[in-house]
């Protein structure tokens, strides 16, 4: 059927950092080699957290626990490109991003064990709460950016999620929003290729994720996600555009995820064992380390050194999370209202004279 | 003071707190340039630029999940939902998100939204624009809700739900909008959230309702010595009100709009059940709709509580 | 930012029928004259429906009602094309889709007037009962139309709604699923600029709505609305796509809404006249009649006859409606369940004892 | 015979019911492939293909919708909600459409469709993965809702839901899944929708109780003469077994796993004091989980009703 063409639209791919550690130059972000070593130090970080806190859970002493393992430079290289005064709203995947930011590292204990006061972000930061029911938390990012350009402030909200998460109404709403408001918004998606069992080509008949910002008039980009500068380019420019009143972006971080989907998941059962090889070849973080070589930014001590500190910042956090102990009893009241109903207080007084139960 | 009907009165309050604090921010779907379909929102636009009203796209997730991020950034909205049987769409950003966000962040972040919406049946409206479900929402801890019965509560009661830290769903019943006017003063008032009024006092028998049901109810009582209580806020609610009259009375009828299966009046008549039993002549009634969907608008008339019904059932419990 | 290309996508318009009422010979679908002047008296009937439901309204003897006034070339040349054996998924705004179908009009008349009996469909037509919370409908058109593959019969699932939906999660999830399962279903929209008082530029920031369909894989085509051979050509075709195997398409109508949105709304407050005087010169009808004048398909006594055969038409259905009267007090029960539950049989006694209300 | 838990149970069921019936389409996140995240759809797969056990997207309202849809052009679906917690997303599907078709096309289109989710707090898991909130289903005229409380009747449930010609709510108590074990029979049997069952016969206590809270409510009973009654289904609902108890005992406790105010008990309550209040000696009891946000699992064991809780309850109505 010949018809006029009236739009036409590109999906592009941003790649940097090759698998043997070679960058192209004329994309290279201007990030100094301290800069470099700080992001290498925070996947470090998170990384341990994240075997520190599979074996925690296998010990009993933590709850269910959903692994970054393999996506630890589309967490920390885009968390790297945001500011403190942003507003970071996670899903339940990004240790790495809250471990980038700063976030208090026994609070993510806390929480993975089952105590809400992990999740009261210290003043200072603006990292929502975890977000478990999927997707449902962009329509806040985008609301947090229209705040944000109401009261004229230059600011990002910058929503993290995986792929699952582009099935649900609630993204296309925000997405739409977002366009409409044309808000401060950067939306970063993991694809990490499955949620739970399901791989993308049951999620969605989309070629690419990055495509489906059209529907929304804004620009969606795909990138290596197992690349720490090409996340950190593309999170950097979607940022300062957003703050510049350049409207939202969508980043499309094509990666994978290396362990099960929780500590509750046998990911045995619905992928084969050579995919998952394939992919532990494209570690992110052996990647960023064989470029740091060629750039005289690694040596072994420097390895060893990063090791011991963060074995050490993994250790104390967790101690100090054993030393706060289990919340008071009393902790499931008084947050549910700022001023508790007399309902509630009546219960409260039942519930502290029987214990409970 | 002037005598007005609620839409003027809810629409005096919104010009009103959108005037003394700056982050009081509207949004909804046609509440700009239309003014809102019943014309609650009119005028604001004009007055307070389209930053302040925000005409926002058919997105009832999208319209409440923005706005929690708006409340927890620190503004004040006031987010409508066209028609009670719309909100649904907006249901897990509700329940799952504004009534616990400040519970799951141990309060660093707050959700002190106001969630308006039309709701119940009379006015002859297309299918799904009549819903009554102010249980589901009584149901959920974390939510309050305010119901109105007129002009003069509508506006303090408001006033109210914008300024509470908390999230508040904010039920207008959409047959009351033009229906009846009453002196409502021109300066700010507040009625606080959780407590319940005494429409008229009594001593033989107690009748609570709320909302579109509150006008039916005070004429059904008509030539009976009863103890009318307006509820106003269903979550929290005021239990010692109802309580203190049926200690009193001894009797007590309560009226819903709502089917009658886990409805609200099902809640007040557990509670006297287990708090006030021994007070108690004889049953404790409940006027309801019955437990079947909602009929298209030529048999609404039939399915909503009347008068008539109301009276029954008054005079059913003073028989004990 | 250069990056490499991995996508790209045309959004194409189709337009077949001018306003002069001349046709591009080479895109013509293939219609017997016979089924133009069909098609031309179905868009009569629906304008005299729409007519006199207003007219009713006004008397009150009718509810609201939510005019086509502008669209009916969107919705009778789209339901011309459908088969008595696709299943149709309206929403409140398609008296001209029903009409077309062969929907009956004393029906029509029966739900505008608040009965539910309007809405049961007669044996033969599959036509879903309207849909009043906007966009809603468009997974059960989903729903019908993987069932349709499951049983390998050669239908498709026809939904329609206008430019509003498009915002709505239940419009994405639905599209997403119909490209997941390659499923036959046409996604009908009428673009009429307007979602009550909001333009198309609030609604959202996509520069057509066609575009929408690239988030999922599949082909969305801009049509002019009010050029019926346009909108059958692209929908005859989507159909058969459908029917082949070839999965969904979504096309999007371009046309304009002439009325207020319901007898309820007074547009004036929010779109200019000369708008609206801009595109009453683009009648459908009135665009149509000017090609059949050319083709030698129209007469004024064709019309003449037309015009009292439509009007005949109505008043009978209207009559019938009146014949039946009130639906049955006792129909606000047995309908909830199929065998009514205890408490509803209870309740219906008490019913029926007091009368009600 | 053999003694199998729950997730058997009900996979029993699935496999009997798709191999009878080829209308019968289980659908749903990790159903396929997975065999759901509670290995409840284990198998199907293998056995019936990708046609008969569809492996969705990550999309609530469309694997709800599209049920409705499916079951509109005549399959029977079986739609899973991976947990209760999720099933918001679909709300609008659940109580504008699936609860209506019947109604609203005069049974021209039917909504035969069953939707299973794991339901209520007990396994430790991540926040929004424990919520209770069946009287939301049990407000919404058209919906059925049914709640096993063990493998037996969750079999003999499941069996009576698919076949319903009407949509139903399913709701599996996850602490249970793998918690007990009872003789289930190989064949095919039903349990009847509607209907309540003695769980044990006594005369001094009515105990209501259902899903996950049934054994708590049994082990409590303990030493009491309680009539146990196990509601099974909540919407509609055995009010004649409950009140035919309650008339003999003259006592009531209800138990539920919701927050109090407006849950299930309440509506047993209301209809107790409606229909049995002269039979009673005292105060209808409701032991339920506070009106507060389901915390997050450290604290789950004192926001659940437990033994001890139940008992003191009992023991206050005992005191009348
Ligand atoms: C609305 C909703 N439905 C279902 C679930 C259960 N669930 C938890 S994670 C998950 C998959 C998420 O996939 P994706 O968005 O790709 O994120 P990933 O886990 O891969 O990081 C599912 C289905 C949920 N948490 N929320
Ligand atoms: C979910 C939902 N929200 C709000 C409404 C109220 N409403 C009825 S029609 C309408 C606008 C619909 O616009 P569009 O989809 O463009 O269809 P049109 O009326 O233009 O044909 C609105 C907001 C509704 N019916 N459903
Ligand atoms: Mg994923
Ligand atoms: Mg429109």
């Amino acid at each position: 059927m010949p018809e006029k063409r009236i739009e036409s639209f590109d999906v592009k791919r941003l790649e940097i950092l090759d698998e043997e550690g070679s960058v192209d130059k004329t994309l290279m972000p201007a990030l100094s080699g301290e800069e470099i070593k700080s992001i290498y130090e925070m996947m470090l970080l998170s990384r341990a957290f994240d075997e520190r806190a599979l074996s925690l859970q296998r010990e009993g002493r933590l709850g269910t626990y959903a692994s970054i393992r393999g996506q630890e430079a589309a967490q920390v290289a885009s968390a790297f490109a945001a500011e403190k005064s942003d507003w970071i709203f996670p899903s339940f995947r990004e240790t790495g991003v809250q471990i980038a930011l700063g976030y208090p590292i026994y609070m993510l204990f806390q929480y993975w064990s089952g105590d809400e006061r992990g999740m009261k972000c210290p003043d200072g930061l603006n990292v929502f709460p975890i977000c478990v029911p999927v997707g449902t938390h962009l329509p806040h990012a985008v609301g947090a950016a229209i705040a944000m350009k109401i009261r004229k402030e230059k600011k990002a909200a910058i929503a993290y999620f995986g792929d699952g998460a582009t099935s649900k109404g609630d993204f296309h709403e925000a997405f739409n929003l977002a366009g409409v408001f044309s808000a401060p918004a950067v939306f970063i998606c993991q694809n990490n290729q499955y949620a739970i069992s399901v791989p993308l080509s049951r999620q969605t008949a989309s070629s690419t994720l990055a495509q489906k910002a059209i529907a929304y008039g804004f620009t969606g980009l795909q990138v290596d996600g197992n690349d720490v500068f090409a996340v950190y380019k593309a999170a950097r420019e979607a940022m300062e555009k957003a703050k510049q009143g350049g409207g939202p972006s969508f980043i499309e971080c094509f990666t994978y995820r290396l362990a099960d989907h929780t500590t509750a998941d046998d990911s045995t059962r619905y992928r084969p064992v050579e995919e998952v090889e394939k992919w532990r070849g494209r570690d992110p973080v052996k990647r960023l380390r064989l470029y740091m070589e060629k750039e005289g930014l690694f040596s072994e001590e420097f390895q060893r050194h990063l090791e011991e500190k963060v074995q050490k910042t993994i250790e104390e956090a967790f101690r100090k999370m054993e030393e706060i102990g289990h919340p008071p009893l009393s902790g499931m009241f008084a947050y549910t209202f700022k001023k508790p109903s007399p309902m509630e207080a009546q219960q409260m007084k039942e519930f502290l004279s029987d214990g409970g139960g | 003071m002037a005598a007005v009907n609620m839409v003027k009165a809810l629409n005096m309050a919104l010009h009103q707190e959108m005037e003394k604090d700056p982050s009081v921010v509207v949004m909804g779907e046609d509440v700009g340039v239309d003014g809102g379909v019943f014309r609650v929102t009119e005028g604001l636009l004009e007055k307070f630029g389209a930053e302040r009203t925000i005409d926002t796209p058919l997105s009832e997730t999208g319209i409440i999940g923005a706005a929690i991020g708006m409340a927890a950034y620190g503004l004040l909205p006031v987010a409508e939902i066209q028609f009670m049987g719309f909100i649904y769409g907006a249901f897990d950003q509700i329940a799952n998100h504004a009534s616990r966000l400040r519970s799951r962040s141990r309060g660093r972040f707050t959700c002190p939204l106001v969630i308006r919406t039309p709701y119940g049946a009379g006015i002859k409206a297309l299918e799904i624009h009549s819903e009554s479900t102010e249980a589901f929402f009584a149901h959920i801890p974390g939510l309050k809700v305010a119901v109105p019965s007129g002009p003069y509560t509508a506006k303090g009661l408001l006033r109210s739900a914008i300024h509470d830290p908390d999230p508040v769903i904010f039920l207008e019943p959409t047959r009351l909008y033009r229906m009846i006017r009453e002196e409502v003063p021109e300066e700010q008032y507040a009625i606080p959230l959780g407590r319940a009024r005494k429409a008229r006092e009594g001593k033989a028998i107690t009748l609570v309702a709320w909302g579109s049901m509150l006008q039916r109810t005070m004429k059904a009582a008509d030539g009976f010595d009863a103890d009318v209580i307006d509820l106003m806020s269903l979550s929290p609610w005021d239990a010692e009100m109802v309580l203190g009259s049926v200690r009193k009375t001894g009797r007590a009828v309560i009226v819903q709009e709502a089917p009658k299966t886990c409805g609200f009046a099902s809640e007040i008549a557990a509670t006297i059940a287990e708090d006030a039993i021994a007070y108690l002549r004889g049953p404790v009634l409940r006027v309801a709709a019955y437990d079947v969907v909602l009929p298209f608008s030529k048999l609404e008339d039939y399915y909503m509580p009347g008068i008539e019904r109301i009276k029954n059932k008054i005079e059913e419990a003073m028989r004990y």
